[in-house]
């Protein structure tokens, strides 16, 4: 409960402060609660916030940014529907509604001491984006780390800026590959051509030790998991986020149910030895 | 030289017309009316539709009007194959018909004709001019409304009147709140009866019309078993044919209708000159405005509206009180055994006298369909008006023109959906 | 907020869909005032479609040419094209025997004079133009067209349920006339909207909305032959305001 | 001895009394002949002997259709402030206070959801005994007629046992002493149902009748029409829609009943499905009735009451999967 509202029902008020097109039907959006709440918003990486655009809906959605970024937090939308659509025509200031922020997180202090290797497909950067920058704020902590993100096509690589920083980075190595390749140039990155399993058997990366973070739809799972175990990184240590339709955030309306396990409130991390079992998951 | 003034389309009525006055120099040659909505073939849609269906079915024909045409078919159909509703059901349709009434003439006259009388191009324009009048002028519109919905169970194309009965009656609850609305509405109904009294237009006189009507039984206005021409001549609804005689329109896909050679004029102005049984307050308003209603033109024919919105309000109140105090509960639809039979039923629709009729084969499967709109039959009439008008305003602009022969038309209430649909099978 | 401008036009139809419009006697002022009607022959004395049209909505089916112009002009000159009403969406009424030919239909009702006619079978207007939305019904529901507008003002539409009618109708506590009293009841294969008006005053639903999209149409079919009904009175049922059913189609 | 036996035809005072303490609701006939909650008044006759209502008592909770949240430009998203309005519940069912205490689980525990929690806190249950016909199988289901109600009524054959569980119902007991006679307290019901046994027994497995051929049948038949869901007392799945006013201003988010057998239930944006066939869909229903979902994981929460069986216009009973499994182990 905060400030006499209850957060967890209620969306709070917040304001767009900064909006960036990353391609042609993605945006990443800067959005502060407003002021009295402002120094509240703490999360992991890998959670989510319910969004409302005011007559539109709500939607789930992850927060893409490094935590704790003064007072403001990030997300990065693709325009696929009905409130996504209502939220591409807002601007600064416009305002929103803000739930969250849910779920659970990628579980960051398990993991000090191991190499550990992010793979993104397509629009799943947004939440590994925010686990890399955390990986980032706390670098000592962790050993190798990786980051090998696909995207459909040149155009479709989001991020390209902060791309081309973390790739002259020497402290994480960072590969990126699209499906196709089109005249359009990935904006001076130096980039593959395949599917991410191709890119993963192409390249070098330390394999012991190694915790995996895969975010990405339903078919890049598919087809990554048993690479990554070929690898030798057991089920144990290979962490998905999952999607599924959500009108809560909280594990009441049951729409996102995940064998007995719900995806908001279960997850929507999961170990892949959790979903092992059960049909449906991936 | 020639020339030709088109109006299309026709603006606020229901449907798509259209109208084409020839000049030969400035005099006028011709005016034709022409109702081009697209056909829809309701009599072959019949064809073949067990009797339950075709009820469900014609009320389709348009929305204005669908009430009426349920009824109508209704009566035919239970004509046909020897039915008798009960008291219930028999009450509910006669309140339903005057919610249907009450909605349709207030929408034509708040809605389409209001605005010749502020000068305004539509709606919006009365939203600007008079917002606090359309307001609750709009409420006896929504009076009507409610007794589509709470009776019919929509406003339109109401769904609870069937062959042989209806569903659920309407509940105590439901009936007060109809009460409350109507009574609200009575008062306002008679305002609206002095607000087209003093709009009543002037100028040249043009044809006195040939009235024809449902001959009225009893107290209830709108329904009864024969026609009448007002000169004591009456026949029985079955034998229709041999008073309106149909031929196909020159333009247009309706077909227009004649009585004894002459055009007909059926409608509100028909009904009160046919004398149509009068609640007291109508009685009053009738009586106060007899000169202007009865040796009139067609242009008299919205006020004559008027006083049937007073009429069906206070006939309304009745009924609802009769159900209040009968209190019914729900009964069975009368047992149905189709046969190989012909039923015809006629009321009074809005716009004047509507006629179903019906042959059915042994299974009770519709072999045969005629219906005749009053839009059909007043279309003669309408062009005769047309012309007239037209002929009278030699001379004025095409504007002032346009202006008037729209004002003309919307005076018939035309609904055009209903008239192209016409024609035996 | 901008005044977004609209038209709305008729077509092969009844009217009714326009007239639930009209029939918003409480919020007619306040529409009005929140739009800019830009043609509508039958509540406004303006006989020419100018554009640019923000919306335009359209009741009926497409069957003569001069449907298909209007339809066309519309289209041309508006940037979202709605339909409102079942014989816009899906043919509704006047389309229930397009499976016969027209110019029997034709002459059965206007004998010789029938060859005249220029109409051609009734077709929903996706048919021949791209729609961005559409309001179902036969007539359409007050609440739905009120909705529409409403978001219209937000520049987006809204999202309407996906389910049956039957949904409705039991949250509505009616008898169910299908179970317990072996009626041809449509509901389970209608879309839902209208609260189970039909129902909920004991008259079985005659599926004047169109089917919903998840519509099981083989099982209920093989319900209703095994309550006895034939076949061709099922099938005359079920046309009646959608001609193209999939007797075939389980999900 | 305590004063707790209500006679017969002591119901019409008894009901006066309860009706002073809220508004008065129970299952009555309605118009069409179903059974259904409705507020009593003068005229309107408590039924007594019924076995089920259409529409659980849940919609006093969860109402079909309900407005959640509204939304204002200058102030944001707010819960609604209406006062919910002190009720009384009387002649609920064993099966159905059982549904009650489940739905308190979902919406009152882990997760306490706001307006559940002032709609039941202003709800006092009056529980009644019921004779089980063909379609029940709630048997020790629900032999919980002290939980999760405020005041029991057992029948037999002239009176009413009363019994009250919680404060409220004591309090409600003692007002009405004047008209009760004095009595011994019955022994507590002890009805078996080999049914709910061997749900029970599945549930504790983990059974899933993976193998099962019904699952196809059934996905076969299902019209989708939705009864069986939102017949169920223990159904509450729930879907969220927001709709704009015509002020340009306001807004309101509805929460309205879903139903995990319909297709968009498990459909994420771009029309990609979780549960795209109606196979997937029943196991998840299954998965969730008797085997749990998160926090009521291991939590069979079918309560017997056989709603879905009746309401089912194809026919389709989850029970036959069981009955199938029994039929297997004997010989
Ligand atoms: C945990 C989580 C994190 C997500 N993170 C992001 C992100 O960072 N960026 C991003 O662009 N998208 C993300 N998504 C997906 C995003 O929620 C959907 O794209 C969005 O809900 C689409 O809504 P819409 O109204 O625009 O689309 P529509 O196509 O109009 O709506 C899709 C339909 O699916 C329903 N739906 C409900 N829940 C979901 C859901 N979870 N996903 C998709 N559809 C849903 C909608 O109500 C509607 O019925 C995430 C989803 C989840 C579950
Ligand atoms: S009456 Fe019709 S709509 Fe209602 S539940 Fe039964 S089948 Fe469905
Ligand atoms: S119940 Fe059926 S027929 Fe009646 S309004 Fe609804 S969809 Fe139309
Ligand atoms: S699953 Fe069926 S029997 Fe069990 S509680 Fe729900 S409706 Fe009753």
């Amino acid at each position: 409960m905060r400030n006499g509202r209850d957060m967890t029902m209620v969306p709070l008020p917040a304001t767009i402060i900064g909006r960036k097109e990353l391609s042609a039907d993605t945006t990443l959006y800067r959005l502060t609660l407003e002021s009295s709440e402002k120094d509240r918003f703490d999360f992991n990486p890998g959670q989510f916030v319910q969004l409302s655009v005011p007559s539109g809906g709500e939607v789930p959605l992850s927060l893409a940014g490094p935590p704790l970024l003064h007072y403001s937090f990030e997300l990065c939308v693709r325009r696929v529907g009905h409130v996504t659509d209502m939220l591409h025509h807002l601007l600064p200031p416009n305002r929103v509604g803000v739930r969250g922020p849910f779920g659970n997180g990628f579980p960051l202090s398990e993991w000090t001491g191991r190499n550990i290797l992010l793979i993104a497909g397509g629009l799943g950067i947004a939440p590994l984006r925010s686990l890399l920058y955390a990986l980032l704020m706390r670098r000592g902590e962790f050993g190798e780390i990786t980051l090998m993100y696909g995207a459909r096509e040149p155009s479709a690589i989001l991020f390209k800026e902060e791309l081309a920083e973390l790739s002259g980075r020497r402290d994480m190595h960072l590969f990126l590959t699209v499906d196709f390749a089109t005249e359009q140039s990935p904006g001076g990155l130096a980039c593959n051509t395949g599917l991410l399993p191709t890119l993963l058997r192409g390249v070098n990366f330390s394999t012991t030790g190694t915790v995996a973070a895969v975010c990405g739809p339903p078919a890049l799972y598919r087809c990554l998991l048993e690479e990554l175990q070929g690898f030798g990184i057991t089920a144990e240590h290979i962490y998905l986020s999952l999607e599924r339709r959500m009108k809560c955030g909280v594990g009441l309306c049951c729409h996102c149910a995940v064998g007995d396990l719900f995806c908001c409130s279960d997850g929507p991390v999961f170990r892949y030895s959790q979903l092992k079992g059960i049909s449906g998951a991936i | 030289m020639n020339s030709v003034l088109e109006i299309s389309p026709l603006t606020r009525v229901e449907g798509h017309g259209c109208i084409n006055v020839l000049f030969a120099g400035t005099k006028v040659e011709k005016v034709s009316l022409s109702l081009y909505e697209s056909p829809r073939f309701f009599e072959a849609l019949l064809k073949g539709k067990s009797y339950s269906e075709v009820p469900e079915i014609i009320c389709r024909i348009c929305s204005l009007c669908s009430t009426v045409h349920r009824i109508c078919s209704l009566l035919a159909i239970e004509k046909a194959l020897d039915l008798r509703v009960s008291e219930q059901a028999r009450l509910y349709r006669e309140l339903i018909l005057y919610g249907g009434h009450i909605q349709s003439h207030a929408l034509h006259l708040f809605c389409l004709v209001l605005p010749d009388c502020f000068d305004v191009a539509g709606l919006s324009g009365l939203a600007d001019k008079a917002p606090q009048e359309l307001k609750r002028w709009l409420q006896i519109k929504a009076a009507g409304n409610l007794i589509q919905e709470t009776v019919g169970g929509r406003t339109i194309h109401p769904v609870t009147l069937i062959p042989g009965g209806m569903g659920k009656p309407v509940n105590r609850e439901g009936l007060l709140k109809l009460k409350e609305s109507l009574q609200r509405v009575l008062p306002e109904t008679r305002q609206a009866y002095e607000l087209f009294r003093s709009f009543l237009p002037n100028g040249d006189k043009l044809a006195t019309p040939r009235y024809v009507s449902v001959r009225p039984e009893g107290a209830a206005p709108f329904l009864g078993d024969s026609l009448t021409m007002g000169n004591g001549e009456t026949i029985p609804v079955d034998s229709y044919k041999n008073l309106l005689r149909e031929q196909m329109a020159g333009t247009g896909n309706a077909k227009t209708i004649l009585v004894k050679d002459e055009p007909a004029t059926v409608g509100a102005l028909a009904r009160l000159n046919l004398g149509m049984p009068l609640t007291p307050m109508a009685a009053t308003a009738f009586e106060e405005s007899r000169m202007l209603l009865t040796n009139a033109d067609i242009r008299a024919n919205n006020l004559a509206q008027a006083v049937e919105l007073i009429l069906a309000v206070e006939r309304s109140l009745e009924i609802v009180d009769i159900l209040l105090k009968a209190d019914f509960t729900r009964e069975e639809p009368a047992g149905i055994v189709p046969k190989k039979s012909r039923g015809s039923a006629a009321v009074e629709a809005p716009r004047g006298v509507l006629i179903h009729s019906y042959s059915f084969d042994g299974r009770g499967i519709c072999r045969g369909a005629d219906i005749v709109t009053p839009t059909v039959i007043n279309q003669a009439a309408m062009e005769r008006d047309l012309l007239a008008l037209a002929t009278h305003m030699e001379g004025a602009d095409d504007e002032e023109l346009t202006d008037a022969l729209e004002r003309l038309v919307r005076a018939y209430d035309p609904c055009i959906s209903c008239a192209v649909h016409v024609l035996r099978i | 907020m901008k005044k977004p401008i609209i038209a709305i036009a008729g077509l092969t139809a009844c009217s009714g869909c326009q007239l639930t419009l009209l029939n918003c006697e409480e919020e007619l002022p306040e529409i009005a005032q929140r739009f800019i009607i830009d043609y509508f022959p039958l509540g406004l004395t303006e006989r020419l479609i100018t554009g640019p049209i923000d919306v335009a909505i359209v009741e009926g089916a497409v069957s003569t040419p001069s449907d298909l112009e209007i339809l066309m002009k519309l289209r041309n000159s508006c940037r979202c094209l709605v339909a409102l009403g079942t014989c816009a969406l899906w043919g509704g009424i006047a389309a229930m025997k397009n499976q016969e030919s027209r110019k029997d239909l034709a002459g059965t009702v206007y004998g010789s004079a029938a060859d005249e006619l220029k109409t051609f079978n009734p077709q929903p207007l996706h048919r021949f133009v791209k729609i961005d939305f559409a309001i179902t019904g036969c007539p359409p529901e007050k609440g739905e067209l009120l909705a529409t507008l409403a978001a219209l003002l937000r520049g987006t539409f809204p999202v309407f349920p996906r389910y049956p009618v039957c949904s409705e109708c039991r949250s509505r506590e009616n008898l169910c006339l299908l179970i317990e009293r072996n009626e041809m009841c449509l509901g389970p294969l209608i879309q839902a909207g209208c609260n189970a008006r039909c129902p909920a005053v004991g008259i079985r639903c005659e599926g004047c909305r169109g089917p919903v999209t998840e519509a099981n149409v083989a099982a209920e079919m093989e319900l209703f032959l095994k309550k006895g009904f034939p076949r061709d009175e099922i099938v005359s049922r079920m046309q009646r305001f959608y001609p193209e059913w999939n007797y075939e189609q389980r999900s | 001895m305590t004063r707790n036996l209500l006679k017969h035809d002591s119901i019409a005072d008894f009901l006066e009394i309860l009706a002073t303490f809220g508004e008065l609701h129970g299952p009555v006939l309605t118009d069409v002949g179903v059974s259904a909650f409705r507020p009593l008044g003068p005229g309107i006759d408590l039924l007594l002997d019924y076995s089920r209502t259409l529409v659980p008592p849940k919609k006093y909770l969860l109402p079909p259709r309900d407005t959640v949240l509204f939304f204002a430009t200058d102030e944001g998203y707010r819960q609604p402030a209406a006062a919910v309005p002190e009720t009384i519940l009387v002649g609920l069912h064993p099966c159905d206070l059982q549904g009650i205490a489940y739905l308190d689980k979902v919406f009152m525990r882990d997760r306490i959801d706001p307006l559940y929690r002032a709609r039941r806190t202003a709800l006092t249950l009056i529980g009644l005994s019921c004779e089980p016909d063909e379609y029940c199988f709630c048997g020790d289901l629900s032999a919980t007629e002290t939980h999760g109600c405020d005041l029991f009524m057992r029948r037999s054959p002239c009176e009413f046992h009363l019994r009250s569980n919680t404060p409220k119902g004591k309090a409600i007991l003692d007002r009405l002493t004047p008209i009760l006679a004095e009595g011994e307290p019955l022994p507590a019901d002890s009805r078996t149902c080999d049914m709910a046994a061997a749900i029970q027994q599945a549930s504790v497995r983990g059974e899933t009748f993976e193998k099962s051929a019904l699952w196809d049948e059934f996905a076969g038949r299902c019209l989708s029409c939705g009864a069986c869901s939102l017949c169920c007392p223990t159904c509450y799945c729930f879907d969220i829609r927001e709709y704009g006013a015509l002020d340009g201003e306001t807004t309101m988010r509805l929460r309205e009943w879903d139903n995990c057998l319909f297709k968009d239930h498990g459909e994420v944006a771009g029309g990609f499905n979780f549960r795209k066939s109606r196979q997937e869909r029943f196991h998840y229903r299954y998965q969730h009735k008797y085997l749990g979902f998160g926090p009521t994981r291991g939590i069979v929460s079918c309560v017997g009451c056989g709603r879905c069986r009746v309401v089912c216009p194809v026919g389709i009973d989850l029970l036959e999967l069981f009955k199938e499994s029994e039929d297997e182990k004997r010989p």
